[in-house]
């Protein structure tokens, strides 16, 4: 056998380096892990998550082709959830709607979470000048009524921006103004706490502040807060491509499955068209849900303050 | 107070103005104008059209074009619809009362369903019974409102036939008989149910919540050492703190009316201004489109200030001045 | 300011007998509350001292009967108020003697009062609770009330919410309620904790000063031995949920014999000495899941612990005195120590 | 126009076809069933909103049209074959430049008054008056005078002449074949409309909730945007409608079925895709009668320039006929049809639906079957070949080649499903094919604006009662979407039209339409894929409805059966 | 014992720290909460002068705008015979090397989400960013050693302490620079009597130790009296007397120090008639405080003067400085 040396072995006192200490991340973690509800939508989410990304590589029909010979089957061992009027193949239209609505959602979120925390964050800290500036801003984006702007800028847009990312985009533009405000209320209460003066008086500039010692402590808020965009952002899209303003109709997205079953024929008849994705949507809603209810409750601060 | 809610108002002007521009340019910026697909080989021709854009203005300077609009929309003249022909203010006036009368509705069944509710839920946790609440509402929060406007119709209106599925009232009655309004009742239920949903889901839940948060309290102990009954410390003493939040919210759900009016209202083809403003996207009817844009915003901006002022005169914590 | 031994004779207002409060974690009931047993004569000042979490707060709340539901309960042991065992009694029988014989003043004066009702609503409502009296009486007798404590212009404070009065002005109005209807016994839990000295030596002169008008039976608690000395005449020192010390407040300050006393007595800086050094205590209460069963629960701290000390459970005893001390070091099967200050 | 096949044109038919009557049609009805129950009221549904301009002079949708029916009454109605038959009017004419108009007598307006001549002149003169805000003027720009009229420059229009009340002479500028259906053939009741502007008349009350016709059914009560309620008009010149009252009911496209199962609605235009499921309805019964549309994929073959009123440019990239015809053979129409319109419709070969009197016959066009094989030879000699083994074709200079296929968008599931299933008819040999959904008012106007985005797209058409297609077809006319510059198509259309050439004669015209046809059929500017049937649901309660090409029997013959 | 220095480390001279209050139709600022109104001190190095004073006086705000955590709208400070009043930038970040401060909730002056070790050795990565990773880990751990943590204290987080042992490790942060002033603002009011005992120990210890001068904040008397050697009395945003702690103890001259000093209760007076001053009413606001003497309108001595004459802090005997028109 060889003897593997280790580096970091000849450090002074990690001889005797005691295991690391549960960080309030790790409790966190282990609380959520210990809410059953939480955990199943987890998981749900997950496979979820994964058929949707590999479904290229688990189904291999061309998704978007019309099989004018096999419209409105019936659920069979060839077409597991059937097909649809246009003779597709319903299970790998749900997975690749899956990966468009969990494209939209994931991306908006992001997107949005990263614009709101950064003018939250900065308004909230610099306060004043800055504040009110950043402040009015936001006000002015939350001012429009969304749906509305949403339909509107995405018709104006469309051939602009290319697919789905034109709703990405929308969506993103005028929905920060919500988290950035929340940001910068939370920011706002946090700074009062003495750890943020005592890293003023121990030297850290403005960026480390608010990177190392402000953000990690709002992100409790902003990962809950990700949690209902997330599930809002879903579910605007897919209401969106409903209307006939979403995604554009030839990709397939869980609201374009559900707008092309709006005929009384397929509702009544054929259940199997539109069943799947409005399970599968509201199942994803109602975990997203979940899992933020046991995210807020892992992160209450009750728990270790 | 008084005061307070004249420099909001005034504190509106500005922030009107600017979205105002954002209006005007976004409907600019928007594909085609009000005359883009009317072809019509036999009723019209092309050079209709061309006369036609050059006497609404669309040729004009943009500045021009805006001047014109922001001057006649400050006078009360929001443009004529191009596509009913009429004044947009008429057609603002035929739609708003159905609108307004969904979105008081479904404000009055979300508030009464949340507070029977809540306060069952908050007074009683972990109850079979709360948990049931808590489960209806969590699959309620879940359903989008698209979902659930088209099951209702399926099931209410077409399986078991309780409830109509379109329109906002029977022609049959005569405009302010009782049977009149009984009937725009009856026609609204539904819809406004749909819309109402999601709030009142919503809403238990926080209710609960902040019942059960408010339970807790100090003061709580302090009412039980005076002596005062179990039922008087919840619907009284509890009660009134939990619903401070909740008229607040008030303000917002005018918001959150204006989203889903535009979804309940096309589903149930109720004739109200979500449904306008849809049908004006689809037509490319500019004046309405903006007007309308415009009021959203405005009302967005009136809920905001009805929230704040609800919250000062509710909370006696908050002094507006 | 009565002795101990001459107010022996009288039947006492409150009675505690082995009292044990439990809080239910994980589906097990701990004791916050331990074997807690003493009682109240009319017209005494009782005073309760401990280090925080030490149980004062949830034994007064199980003699209100106020604990939080669900969660806290006694579990053995009685309380007797004027003979009559309060245990027993159902809610609303509860809810007649709360707030009329015996009222509670809390620590917060902050969170204490209701915020969204004004002062006078909330004092009118504890008359209205037990007497049945007119609005307008109900009124002029908050006024009076309000005067009594000291608040300078009542009609107009009667009007006013919580968040307008100061903290000082907030602890008045709890105590305006705590004595509304005369109650015979004032549990008040650090009623003044909260307070600058200066007001809470206004508020401490103005219980006195109820008390002896009165003739009312106070529990004070506290952890501040300076209020107790100044104010009581019974002190209860109470460790990890039991009462390790009992006696007459003079004596406790001129002989305090349990070491946690000593040791509490020692760290706290006073005005009069100059001393370089305070005494300390080493460790922390015990947490409720870790309490030792068996021995003393101060044993892991104490500086003068014997072996037997985590083997031998001290039992409260009383000497000649009537000072009561639950300590080995006291057990008359042996010799007292010497105890060096 | 039935369910939501929103196409923009498609909305234009309707307002000179919709109303006719078969006096035969009535009859025959009234034997089968004996006489007709009197009493009753009927709803009639409307799947799309109407815009509320309850008048027949300034109506702009098709649905707005199908709530006028009940009420107003043209001049002149068209028979199954859409030839013109007089209803309120007959006329006369030597030469086609003159007409003398003679009025029924007795016809009442709604409020009362008596129809006179007057009030269709004044009818005219409100469509040519400077301030008119309609899109009908140019129905009466023809007449003589009109023109100067409108520019202000006369007080009345000088071709009309007034004879009596009953009867007036019209001459239009010149004389053409299709003078007489081009007029405007609805009256306007001057007594009531006199003392408006006609800048006014728009938004006036008369136009959005109390119009008045002289049509079988009155307007009764109206709440704007969702329902009409019509009553009989006892004094109908006609006979006295059957029913007491028509309920016209907007509703959701998507309640369509539902409202027919439940019995709330007794007639409601049906969309294709539900003709089978509204078939089966045992309550209801499925009335189908051939429409005036078609369906076709155009390409763009130039660039036109609206000033100049000419096309500029030629696009080259579909120029070669070989690649347009092996399009077409790629393309199983009927299975398309079957598919997508649940067979209620049928390939067409030319730019005229079938059922038009112009329509040239089978045997005279080149029939367009499905052939891949034909197609990938037509390719092949075309020199589109896959020369990179990539699986698609190469241009004949070797680069790639992809056919950029646009379609509207709406909310319709069915159109990307069906704009699909072409791209793959062209994919199947060998052609990469792309395709766009564009929203539908940015989709005319990128083809109208000969926008680069647009290659190959997807339309529809309506003709009219009048076959003219020079205003779709000729190289001067806008909407010539394809910009077809074809020099003999221009001359033989404007040979149809030339009372020199055709004169009277029906015949003489609708041979140069044939020869028309087939060179459209030929040259395939456009590949025309199918025209479709109209579809009605219809409640088995009511009884005398009948439908033609031309719309359906006159509403006051319509009764409920018990 | 502690040696004295006649220079001053600290020299606070008329410190004014307004607060803008922002009011009225347009926002404008209206008024001023005069939270610290021309306080003035000094400290010589090696000593600890008490703060105290009742809640909302204006302690922790002096103390903040000495470390120009706030930046005072008035007055002087000069540290080490330097003017610290303006300085910005990299010089305001080299003082703070020397001054460090303690604070006064042990649960919110530590980041939660830190590891101790990284809240104790972040001020010194500030300013040694190139220190040798392990170096700074041993130095870490003695720090926590000194003040009476474990070493793997290190390796654990704020959340797994209690109150007492979290003050360390803000003492430990403080400490971790070698500052040559420690403004501690309250550092035990949070604690329980016997935990608070602790940390007064250590604080007392750290000073001998590392040669450490106090600014030493409280509210309670007979704390600061045990800490300090000189005691500074504060009431509403003024000083209102400073002297050697003994003089204010035995001996005080104002009439708010020495009602303040009757009313700490005190177990060794247990029995006796005390003669305690009780004073009425409550602190006003600073947003709107009385004019002249800010005591006038609780004092039992005020004249009327007092409501017209705002009196100077003056040394009324030796090395007792009191503002107060009785001893004019
Ligand atoms: N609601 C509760 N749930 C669980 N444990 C509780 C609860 N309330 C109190 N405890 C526990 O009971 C013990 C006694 O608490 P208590 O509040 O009586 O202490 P205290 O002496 O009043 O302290 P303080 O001086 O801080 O008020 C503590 O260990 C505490 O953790
Ligand atoms: N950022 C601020 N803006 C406005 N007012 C402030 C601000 N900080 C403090 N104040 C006010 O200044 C006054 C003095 O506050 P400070 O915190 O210095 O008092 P303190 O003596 O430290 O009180 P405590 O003992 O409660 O800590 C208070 O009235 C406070 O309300
Ligand atoms: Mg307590
Ligand atoms: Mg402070």
């Amino acid at each position: 056998m060889e003897v593997v040396h280790n580096k970091k072995s000849q450090t002074p006192n990690s001889t005797t380096k005691p295991q690391k200490s549960m960080s309030p991340w790790a409790m966190a973690r282990r609380k959520f892990m210990k809410n059953k509800l939480a955990m199943i939508s987890l998981c749900y989410l997950i496979v979820l998550g994964i058929l949707s990304f590999l479904a290229p590589y688990i189904t291999t029909a061309d998704i978007s082709r019309v099989n004018i010979g096999d419209m409105s089957l019936a659920p069979s061992a060839e077409h597991w959830f059937g097909t649809d009027t246009s003779g597709r193949d319903v299970f790998t239209r749900l997975l690749y709607g899956g990966r468009v609505s969990l494209l939209v959602g994931i991306s908006c979120t992001t997107i949005i979470l990263f614009i709101g925390t950064l003018i939250g964050s900065v308004a909230g800290y610099f306060g004043g000048m800055v504040d009110s500036m950043f402040m009015r801003f936001t006000d002015f984006i939350l001012n429009f009524p969304f749906l509305v702007f949403v339909i509107v800028l995405n018709a104006i847009l469309f051939g602009i921006v290319s697919g789905i990312w034109v709703l990405i985009v929308v969506l993103s533009i005028l929905g920060w103004g919500g988290v950035a405000r929340l940001v910068r209320s939370k920011i706002l209460s946090e700074k009062e706490n003495e750890y943020i003066l005592a890293s003023i008086s121990i030297g850290c500039k403005p960026g480390k502040i608010i990177l190392k010692h402000l953000l990690p402590n709002v992100l409790t808020t902003v990962i809950v807060q990700a949690t209902i965009l997330f599930a809002t952002m879903i579910v605007a899209e897919s209401g969106l491509s409903y209307l006939g303003f979403g995604v554009p109709q030839e990709v397939p997205s869980w609201g374009n499955m559900l707008a092309a079953s709006q005929q009384p024929e397929v509702l009544q008849n054929m259940p199997w068209i539109w069943v799947p994705p409005a399970l599968v949507l509201i199942l994803t809603i109602l975990s997203i849900n979940f899992i933020g209810e046991g995210v807020k409750e892992a992160l209450n601060p009750k728990s270790y303050r | 107070m008084l005061k307070y809610s004249l420099r909001r108002i005034l504190g509106m002007i500005p922030m009107l103005f600017l979205i105002s521009v954002v209006v005007f340019f976004l409907a600019l910026a928007m594909p085609g104008d009000s005359l883009t697909g009317e072809i019509d080989p036999n009723n019209t021709d092309p050079e209709y059209i061309e006369q036609m854009r050059e006497k609404l203005g669309y040729n004009d300077p943009i500045y021009v074009q805006y001047g014109r609009w922001i001057s006649n929309f400050a006078q009360g003249d929001f443009g004529t619809s191009t596509k009913y022909k009429i004044p947009v203010a008429d057609l603002i006036a035929q739609r708003l009362p159905n609108t307004l009368f969904l979105g008081i509705t479904s404000l009055i069944i979300t508030y009464i369903f949340a507070f029977v509710m809540g306060m069952y839920a908050g007074r009683k946790p972990y109850t079979k019974l709360d948990n049931f609440i808590g489960g209806f509402n969590y699959l309620m929060l879940a359903i989008p409102i698209y979902i659930a406007g088209v099951f209702a119709i399926y099931f209410f209106s077409f399986h078991l036939g309780w409830f109509p599925f379109s329109g906002s009232v029977d022609i049959a009655t005569n405009e302010g008989t009782l049977d009149w309004w009984l009937s725009k009742i009856y026609h609204v239920i539904l819809p406004a149910l749909v819309l109402g949903a999601m709030g009142t889901a919503a809403y238990t839940q926080f209710l609960r919540n902040d019942i059960i948060d408010n339970s807790q309290k100090d003061y709580v102990r302090t009412a039980r050492a005076k002596g005062t009954p179990e039922s008087r410390i919840y619907n009284h003493h509890i009660l009134r703190n939990s619903v401070i939040p909740l008229i607040t919210f008030l303000g917002f759900d005018i918001v959150t009316l204006v989203n889903g009016a535009l979804i309940t209202e096309t589903i149930f083809t109720y004739p109200g201004l979500g449904q306008l403003f849809l049908s004006s996207m689809t037509t490319n009817d500019y004046p309405t489109l903006m007007t309308l844009a415009l009021m959203f915003s405005f009302l967005v901006l009136i809920g905001n200030l009805i929230a704040d002022l609800l919250y000062g005169v509710v909370d006696p914590r908050i002094r507006l001045d | 300011m009565n002795h101990f031994q001459q107010s022996q004779g009288k039947a006492p207002l409150l009675e505690v007998k082995n009292l044990e409060t439990a809080f239910g974690i994980d589906g097990k009931d701990y004791n916050a509350v331990d074997r807690v047993t003493f009682h109240v004569e009319p017209g005494k000042v009782i005073g309760v001292v401990g280090e925080s979490g030490c149980g004062k707060s949830v034994m007064s709340l199980s003699i209100m009967g106020l604990l939080p539901k669900g969660i806290g309960k006694v579990n053995a042991g009685e309380i007797k108020f004027k003979g009559r065992n309060l245990e027993n009694l159902n809610d609303n029988e509860m809810n007649k003697i709360r707030g009329k014989d015996i009222a509670m003043i809390f620590q917060e004066p902050m969170t204490s009062l209701n915020p969204v009702f004004t002062i006078g609503y909330q004092l009118e409502e504890v008359l209205h609770n037990h007497f049945k009296i007119s609005k307008k009486e109900a009124r002029q007798k908050v006024v009076q009330l309000l005067t009594a404590v000291g608040i300078s212009r009542p009609e107009k404070v009667v009007y006013e919410y919580p968040h307008q009065l100061s903290g000082g002005m907030r602890q008045r109005v709890m105590i305006a309620m705590a004595i509304a209807c005369q109650p015979q016994l004032l549990i008040a839990d650090e009623p003044t904790t909260a307070l600058d000295v200066t007001v809470q030596a206004q508020i401490l002169e103005l219980l006195k000063d109820i008390q002896r008008k009165n003739n009312m039976s106070i529990i004070l608690i506290t952890h501040d031995l300076g209020v107790v000395s100044e104010s009581c005449d019974e002190v209860i020192v109470m460790y990890a949920g039991r009462i390790v010390e009992k006696t007459d407040v003079r004596r406790l300050f001129k002989e305090p014999k349990h070491p946690y006393t000593e040791l509490l007595m020692g760290s706290i800086p006073r005005m009069d000495v100059e001393t370089d050094q305070l005494a300390t205590i080493d460790g922390m209460v015990p947490s409720l899941k870790n309490m030792p069963h068996v021995g003393c629960r101060f044993a892991n701290r104490c500086p003068k612990a014997m072996k037997e000390c985590t083997e031998v459970t001290p039992e409260l005893k009383e000497n000649e005195y009537g000072h009561e001390v639950a300590c080995l070091l006291y057990e008359t099967s042996r010799p007292a120590k010497e105890v060096s200050h | 126009n039935s369910g939501d096949d929103t196409e923009a044109q498609t909305d234009s038919e309707e307002d000179t076809t919709e109303d006719s009557s078969s006096d035969e049609g009535t009859e025959t009805e009234e034997n089968a069933d004996g006489e007709p129950k009197q009493g009753g009221t009927l709803t009639y549904a409307i799947d799309s909103e109407p815009e509320g301009i309850l008048n027949v002079h300034y109506y702009g949708t098709a649905t707005d049209f199908e709530i006028l029916q009940f009420m107003v009454d043209p001049l002149f109605t068209y028979d199954e074959n859409l030839a013109p038959e007089p209803h309120l009017a007959n006329w006369e004419t030597e030469d086609n430049k003159t007409y003398t108009f003679k009025f029924e007598e007795g016809v009442k307006w709604h409020n009362g008054d008596e129809l006179t001549v007057n009030d269709w002149v004044f009818a005219l003169e409100t469509l040519a008056d400077p301030d008119y805000e309609g899109p009908r003027y140019s129905n009466v720009q023809t007449i003589e005078g009109a023109e100067a009229y409108n520019k202000g420059e006369a007080d009345s229009i000088s071709g009309i002449e007034v004879i009596n009340d009953y009867e007036v002479k019209v001459t239009f500028d010149k004389a053409r074949v299709n003078n007489l259906i081009n007029i405007w053939s609805y009256p306007m009741n001057e007594n009531r409309w006199k003392d408006v502007p006609v800048s006014e008349i728009l938004g006036h009350e008369y136009t959005r909730t109390t119009p008045i016709g002289t049509g079988p059914f009155k307007m009764g009560k109206v709440v704007p945007g969702e329902t009409y309620e019509f009553i009989a008009n006892e004094d109908y010149f006609k006979g006295a409608p059957n029913l007491d009252k028509i309920i016209v009911k907007v509703i959701d496209n998507k309640a369509v079925s539902g409202a027919l199962q439940n019995g709330e609605v007794d007639m409601v235009p049906v969309h294709p895709t539900l003709g089978e499921e509204v078939e089966s309805m045992e309550n209801v019964e499925l009335v189908t009668y051939p429409g005036l549309s078609y369906y076709y994929v155009g390409f763009k073959l130039g660039v036109f320039d609206n000033e100049k009123k000419e096309i500029v440019e030629q696009k080259e990239k579909y120029q070669d006929k070989k690649l347009r015809k092996a399009m077409y053979h790629a393309i199983n129409r009927q299975e398309w049809i079957d598919a997508f319109f649940s067979g209620y419709g049928s390939p067409v070969d030319a730019p005229v639906p079938s059922n038009h009197w112009i329509a040239a016959d089978d045997s005279d066009l080149q029939q367009y079957e499905y052939d891949p094989e034909k197609a990938k030879s037509l390719l092949d000699e075309a020199g589109y070949k896959d020369t990179n083994d990539d699986g698609f074709r190469e241009d004949p200079n070797g680069d790639e080649f992809v056919v950029n296929f646009s379609h509207y968008s709406s909310t319709n599931p069915t159109f990307e499903a069906r704009a699909k299933a072409l791209t793959q008819y062209w994919n199947d040999i060998g052609l990469q094919t792309t395709l766009e959904m564009i929203e539908g008012s940015l989709y005319y106007d990128k083809i109208e604006k000969d926008s680069d985005d647009i290659e190959v797209f997807y339309g529809g058409w309506s003709t009219g009662t009048d076959p003219d297609p020079t205003a779709l077809w000729s190289s001067d006319a806008l909407w010539n979407y394809t910009r077809w510059n074809n020099e003999k198509s221009d001359e033989l259309l404007e040979k149809a039209l030339d009372v020199e050439v055709v004169g009277t004669d029906k015949e003489k015209r609708q041979e140069i339409y044939t020869e028309w046809q087939q060179l459209a059929n030929e040259e395939l500017p456009m590949l025309y894929i199918a025209e479709l049937q109209e579809l009605q649901g219809i409640n088995k309660r009511v009884g005398g409805v009948e439908y033609d090409v031309s719309g359906s029997n006159l509403p006051n013959e319509w009764y409920i059966k018990e | 014992m502690k040696t004295f220095q006649t220079n001053n480390l600290l020299e606070v001279e008329n410190l004014q720290m307004h607060f803008p209050v922002k009011g009225g139709f347009f926002r404008r600022t209206i008024g001023a909460v005069k939270a610290v109104d021309g306080v003035s001190f000094t400290i010589r190095k090696g000593e600890t002068l008490g703060l105290v004073g009742e809640s909302g006086c204006g302690k922790s705000t002096t103390g903040r705008s000495i470390l120009r955590l706030l930046t005072p709208t008035g007055g002087k400070v000069t540290f080490d015979n330097e003017d610290i009043t303006n300085i910005n930038g990299k010089r305001l970040r080299d003082i703070r090397q020397d001054i460090q401060m303690v604070f006064q909730d042990p649960y919110a002056s530590l980041n939660p989400m830190q590891m101790v070790g990284d809240i104790v050795s972040e001020p010194i990565h500030n300013y040694y960013k190139n220190k040798n990773k392990d170096e700074l880990k041993v130095e870490v751990m003695d720090l926590l050693t000194r003040v009476g943590l474990p070493e793997e204290a290190y390796y654990k987080y704020a959340h797994e302490f209690s109150g007492g042992q979290r003050q360390r490790i803000g003492i430990a942060r403080a400490l971790a620079l070698k500052p040559k002033l420690i403004i501690a603002d309250e550092p035990v009011s949070a604690l329980d009597v016997s935990v608070q005992s602790q940390v007064l120990n250590l604080l007392n210890e750290l000073q001998d130790e590392f040669d450490l001068t106090y600014l030493f904040i409280a509210h309670d008397l007979s704390v600061v009296k045990h800490m300090s050697d000189r005691i500074g009395v504060m009431y509403l945003g003024n000083i209102v007397e400073v002297a050697d702690k003994h003089s204010i103890y035995d001996n005080p001259l104002h009439p708010y120090t020495q009602a303040l000093i009757s009313a700490v209760p005190d177990a060794s007076k247990m029995g006796e008639k005390r003669e305690r001053i009780v004073l009425q009413g409550d602190v006003p606001s600073p947003e709107n405080p009385p004019s002249g003497c800010p005591f006038h309108t609780r004092c039992p001595k005020a004249m009327d003067r007092c409501s017209s004459i705002k009196p100077d802090l003056k040394e009324v005997k030796p090395g007792q400085h009191v503002a107060c028109i009785l001893y004019d």
